[in-house]
């Protein structure tokens, strides 16, 4: 009965995610477009650090390449074909995750994160101080790619709605994807490498090879996330792939809760409506000109009363009240 | 009592219904209030306040609202910031800004929303080349103008070789390009092009290649905070005797108090300068120095100053009423402004013709030593107005 | 009785330290080699290099006849070599079927079969069955393994190895921290297991090594000191002195 | 490239290291010893330069003193910030794991960039040097080294040379040694833990403080310096090795002549090489060069 429930919920909560856009203006559905895109963007994450056990601070490089390649691929005159540029954008993304994730993954722990942010610093230089993405200033994508087959336009992005309605789409189904593939042996076998990797090497899995491959679709689906966030604006920079959107989207994950899949979309939404909600002068008044002051605090407060971050909160009250309970001897057994 | 209610309830309706007329002119600032370029973002909000006050706080009738946007000079909020105030604020006019980078991301925004855009600073070409619209103006200049307007001085000078020197970005790039461009054409050669990032000032490696390079002369363009630290490290290494330093005006505009003694002697080409002794230039910068009294009444402020001229211009077209954009866009588009560096038409692209002066830095001014280049205009490449 | 795993003049060095010295063992199926020896007398770091998480200095290690010194660990227990370890390593979160489950699977891995979920896999759940029931905990499927007792959690951990039917069962010390009755359970399991297997025991507990090793090698300072059938090890005067003491 | 040009540039490149190694060896020994992450060390040079910036009229005003006082005046405030965080904020976070402290510290960083924009202003200042180290030194014909760089240099050696004293040859310093290698041995000799990861984080502000406020004059203070700098000090940090002082000390000279280098040889590909450099050693020496214990 329960799980019945919670499906009515969750489809109630998508019907009206999709019919925000008749309700909101221009401004509130691209805000809602761009937490979709940050959602996708965490989940990508959430494969490697809620599953895998592998900690990141390097994943906007692929946010950041796919974002570029589909900007400097796209052609100047007219809409480019999705059929092309998304599989590409997000090829481009996994090749550099399968290079960086084969030699970063020999390092652990503290290393490791260090290793994949060097690695993200590299594709951000590449961008910031060479010509090849328009140096610091970023560059343009023009027109909105279509999905195109020969000369029949199934789907137009340039209107916003269908824009809008295509990013959730994609949300949806890499949340579906993740769900089904965490419930696969090869989720079940990551699962068991993130809680005990020697006892899984021992059971006869070469977990080095999980890992990659973990890696490398996290790396497309972030892929994902950087086509959108291009198609969005039709303007890509160098801060893009700064070490503090890789900062942002990890503490999205953990906000959000690395216990549970669906932490990284809550991590997403409140992270995003915080830094909105704090810059308004509406809420704010004169301290939203400071909101990095009041956002910064948050993140403090958050992070130190949320260690299993927002999904976990269930739990966390439900184990404090146990442990509550134990303490004290209930007046019964007297 | 309801009698009374009822007569307050009509006045207010017939207030709003007569207000619509008198709507405000909504206008949002997207300037840099943060970081390297905040002197010049606040001197050009001060410049168009100024003018909107001479006129007794109206425009063609119009009380104007002012929404702010702090766009920190940082293209990756480009589109985000501008959106704030085209979607959410829904503004009838957009002026901004000072970074290049950051003004491309606002002009592409201003297009797909098409709303009105006067640029008071950010003169990166393609704005008005192949970016540009029908609805984007600007009341400053194109990069490539100042450094153009240079390359004819430095080869009258007879200097052979010249280092050209910028942060790596397109107001940089395009300043260099347009220097290079005319001290070519009259007989000059760039030997070598030095570049680091925004906003990096750590300029001493690139100072000791330049003295190993030893060119005649050196271009460079650096505005801000940048241009106070490089003309003081110039200096400091000892080049400035030997190596003669030249620049667009940005290098020495509102910056000359901070660079003090570095700077004396310095030749730079601007659209604007210090005693041009103008009545127009003259009744503004009494004006200017009357309202802020510890600011320069440099570059910044009459472009701003300029850019509340053009918006004025506009809306006399349509006495006010800001939802005729053709006819306001035409009326900008063909004004002759009467602007305190001297009057300047628009050329098709929305950018300004203009007399360029050759500067020598005396003191703490620019003070104008001759016409460097009559009425150029910008060429516009790219753009298929 | 064949020689399913068979070491020779294996030597590690940790540095200037010589973990393990010029040893050489044979496991055949159906006996139990009991290893014993004070602390720090290499018998862990034999059980590592055996299965493969540490590479010997020199010597090298036959399976069935084959050479698979090279062999990195994830393979030779694909091939049919499983391990229990000293600390109980098991999935707490998980239910104890599902554990064994994890480590059965590993003999019926399919890469990149994403769609199909881990709990049709029919042979990995009958492997899993099959190992809970040996081991005696087939009535525990559903409990959260966290919440066994120390003796339910080590019988866990002997299910897991049994889960990837290996054929050589490398024990690190099972009955450490056991009662007595649990320590009959799991010598009665062990003995079942002979037949089908050939079985390392590093021990502490001597009762339980004379009551179940068919063969004892003794190592001190990672040099074997002795090896025979346990009547002779009591009676080996060399290590008595080097380890029993003088227990007369 | 003349003889000239390539000593101007081996002394810019020291100077840098040098500047690198005192910020590095805060952060190397903050994480070695208290096990901590501490991305917002990169502010504490930031503040160390904006307190140059701010203190330098102040101390002329009241004091009647100098550039010296200036700099002594804010190591000083900077050890009693230090002190005063590790009592309030850090002491929390030795229970907390990395992730938890990479977050916190990372909100750490908007409180102190947002706080600097309160107190002071957003935009960017110079600040002047000495007049007695204003000049320049003439190298051959043309070129000039600016006197004050080689003062940073000087100081930057004595200070680093002061620091190795204090960790070999007294007993505070052997006890941070100690603390360094093996964290949790340390309990067990009888050291207050708590007096003494006080003072190491005082001193790793102080230094990072310190390097900020002598370094105003030729880098200027700008918003967000500090994140700049940080990242680099990341990089030398797990290249030397985490918790080693000679590692860092290494590590940061070998960052400072591949920038610097960099930058002439390959100006495109400058902000990559150094990223390259600490891949590669990583990925030879997972633990960095001189990891200790």
């Amino acid at each position: 009965m329960r799980s019945t429930l919670r499906a009515i919920f969750i489809l109630a909560l998508i019907c009206a995610v999709a019919l925000l856009p008749m309700f909101t203006t221009g401004y509130y559905t691209g805000l809602v477009v761009k937490i979709l895109i940050y959602a996708l963007f965490a989940l990508s994450l959430q494969l490697l650090v809620g599953c895998a056990g592998l900690v990141s601070l390097g994943h906007a490089a692929f946010f950041g390449i796919a974002a570029y390649y589909v900007t400097l691929l796209s052609p100047q005159s007219g809409p480019g074909n999705l059929f092309i540029l998304l599989p590409c954008a997000v090829l481009a993304a996994m090749a550099y995750a399968l290079v960086t994730g084969a030699l970063s993954l020999r390092t652990k722990g503290i290393y490791f994160i260090m290793v994949t942010l060097a690695f993200a610093q590299m594709a951000y230089y590449v961008f910031h101080d060479t010509a090849v993405g328009g140096g610091t200033d970023g560059i343009y994508l023009y027109f909105r790619p279509e999905l195109r087959i020969g000369d029949w336009v199934m789907l137009n992005l340039d209107d916003q709605y269908v824009f809008y309605l295509f990013t959730l789409g994609c949300m949806l189904l890499t949340w579906a994807f993740l769900a089904m593939l965490m419930r696969s042996r090869f989720g079940a076998a990551i699962t068991g490498i993130r809680v005990n990797e020697p006892r899984m090497r021992s059971a006869g899995y070469s977990t080095f090879k999980y890992k990659l491959v973990a890696y490398v679709v996290a790396g497309g689906l972030a892929g994902v996330a950087g086509f959108l966030y291009a198609a969005k604006d039709g303007y890509v920079n160098p801060e893009l792939l700064a070490w503090e959107q890789s900062g942002l989207v990890l503490l999205m994950v953990i906000l959000g809760g690395s216990g549970r899949l669906w932490g990284a979309i809550i991590g997403a939404v409140v992270l995003t409506l915080l830094q909105e909600g704090f810059q308004s002068q509406a809420l704010f008044g004169e301290l939203a000109k400071n909101w990095h002051l009041t956002f910064g605090l948050a993140i403090i407060i958050l992070v130190a009363i949320l260690p299993q971050g927002l999904a976990g909160l269930p739990e966390q009250l439900r184990a404090r009240r146990h442990a509550a309970k134990k303490a004290k001897p209930s007046p019964t057994t007297a | 009592m309801k009698h009374t209610l009822s007569r307050t309830a009509l006045a207010a309706v017939l207030a709003f219904s007569a207000g619509s007329a008198m709507a405000t002119v909504k206008v949002g600032f997207m300037l840099p209030y943060s970081g390297t370029y905040a002197a010049l973002g606040e001197a050009i909000e001060n410049g168009f306040k100024l003018y909107v006050q001479e006129q007794g706080g109206k425009l063609a009738g119009q009380d104007i609202e002012y929404f702010k946007v702090d766009d920190e000079s940082n293209p990756a909020k480009g589109p985000e910031n501008a959106n704030r105030l085209i979607k959410r604020d829904e503004v009838d006019i957009l002026v901004g800004t000072v970074h290049s980078g950051v003004a491309m991301a606002l002009a592409k925004a201003a297009k797909d929303s098409d709303t009105t855009l006067i640029i008071p600073n950010a003169g990166a070409d393609a704005i008005t080349g192949p970016l540009c619209s029908k609805g984007v103006f600007r009341s400053s200049f194109s990069n490539w103008q100042p450094g153009y307007a240079m390359g004819p001085v430095a080869a009258e000078k007879g200097y052979k070789t010249a280092v050209t020197i910028s942060w790596n970005y397109a107001a940089g790039k395009e300043s260099t390009d347009g220097f290079k461009e005319s001290f070519e054409k009259n007989g000059g050669k760039v030997i070598k092009h030095l570049t680091l990032p925004f906003p990096n000032v750590e300029f001493q490696p690139l100072l000791t290649e330049i003295a190993s390079l030893k060119p005649d002369v050196v271009f460079t363009f650096f505005a801000g905070g940048g241009a106070v630290k490089f003309v003081q490290d110039y200096a400091a290494a000892g080049l400035r005797d030997s190596i003669p330093l030249v620049g667009s005006g940005f290098l020495t505009d509102g910056t000359l108090k901070a660079q003090g003694e570095s700077a004396q002697g310095l030749l730079t080409t601007l659209h604007y300068a210090d005693g041009l002794d103008t009545p127009r230039d003259n009744a503004f910068r009494e004006a200017y120095t009357k309202n802020f009294p510890n600011l320069p009444p440099d570059v910044y402020a009459v472009q701003g100053y300029d850019a509340a001229q053009m918006l004025a211009a506009g809306l006399k077209a349509v006495n006010g009423d800001v939802s005729k954009k053709d006819a306001m866009r035409e009326a900008i588009s063909n004004a002759t402004i009467d602007s305190p560096r001297g009057t300047f038409t628009l050329s098709k692209a929305g950018n300004p013709v203009q007399d360029f002066y050759l500067r020598e830095v005396q003191g703490d001014q620019n003070k104008d030593i001759g016409i460097a280049v009559k009425d150029l205009a910008d060429p516009a490449r790219g753009c298929k107005l | 009785m064949t020689t399913l795993l068979s070491a020779k003049n294996i030597t590690r060095r940790f540095g200037g330290l010589t973990a393990i010295d010029n040893v050489s063992l044979n496991l055949d199926r159906g006996t139990v080699h009991a290893v014993i020896g004070t602390n720090g007398a290499g018998k862990s770091t034999l059980v590592s290099v055996l299965a493969g998480e540490l590479a010997p200095n020199e010597g090298s290690i036959f399976l069935n006849d084959q050479d698979i010194t090279s062999w990195p660990q994830p393979r030779r227990a694909r091939a049919g070599m499983g391990r229990s370890y000293q600390r109980t390593t098991i999935f707490p979160s998980l239910s104890v079927h599902e554990n064994c489950r994890i480590t059965a699977q590993a003999r019926h891995q399919k890469f990149w079969s994403w769609a199909s979920p881990a709990q049709h896999c029919a042979l990995s759940n009958e492997a899993a069955d099959r190992a809970l029931a040996l081991a005696g905990l087939d009535a525990d499927g559903k409990r959260i393994a966290g919440l066994l007792s120390h003796g339910g959690k080590r019988q866990l951990e002997i299910a897991m190895s049994l889960a990837t039917h290996p054929n050589v069962l490398l024990l690190d010390e099972p009955l450490a921290g056991m009662g007595p009755e649990e320590t009959d359970r799991m010598l009665d399991l062990l003995q079942s297991l002979k037949s089908e297997h050939a079985i390392l025991l590093v021990e502490h507990d001597m009762d339980a090594v004379f009551r179940i090793a068919d063969v004892i090698t003794v190592m001190v300072n990672g040099a074997v000191i002795a090896h025979g059938d346990p009547i002779a090890i009591r009676a080996n005067p060399d290590v008595q002195t080097a380890y029993l003491g003088d227990e007369e | 490239m003349d003889p000239i040009i390539f000593l101007i540039q081996c002394l810019n490149a020291v100077q840098y290291g040098l500047l690198l190694f005192l910020v590095a060896s805060g952060l190397t020994l903050i994480f070695g010893i208290m096990g901590i992450i501490n991305l917002a060390h990169g502010s504490f040079y930031m503040i160390g330069a904006y307190m140059a910036f701010a203190l330098q009229p102040l101390v002329a005003q009241y004091l009647g003193g100098g550039f010296v006082v200036t700099l002594i005046a804010c190591v000083l405030l900077a050890t009693i910030l230090g002190y005063f965080l590790e009592w309030v904020f850090y002491s929390y976070l030795y229970t907390r794991d990395h992730l938890q402290q990479v977050l916190m510290t990372y909100g750490l960083i908007l409180v102190f960039e947002e706080l600097r924009s309160i107190i002071i202003d957003n935009d960017v200042h110079g600040v002047a040097a000495p007049a007695w180290l204003a000049g320049s030194v003439p190298l051959g014909d043309v070129m000039t080294y600016p006197v004050y760089r080689l003062f940073i240099s000087l100081v930057c050696l004595l200070v680093a040379g002061l620091l190795y004293w204090v960790l070999s040859r007294t007993r505070l310093g052997m006890m941070i040694r100690a603390g360094a290698s093996n964290r949790e041995m340390i309990g067990s000799l009888g050291i207050n833990i708590n007096r003494l990861y006080r003072i190491v984080f005082a001193i790793g502000v102080a230094l990072a403080a310190f390097a900020g406020a002598i370094a105003a004059p030729v880098s200027s203070v700008y918003p967000g310096m500090g994140n700049a700098i940080l990242i680099i000090c990341f990089v030398v940090v797990v290249i030397g090795g985490i918790g080693s002082i000679k590692g860092a000390f290494l590590a940061a000279m070998l960052v400072g002549f591949v920038d610097t280098f960099g930058q002439i040889f390959f100006p495109a590909a400058a902000g990559v090489l150094v990223y390259v450099l600490m891949a590669a050693i990583l990925l030879f020496k997972p633990e960095g060069l001189f990891k200790q214990g």
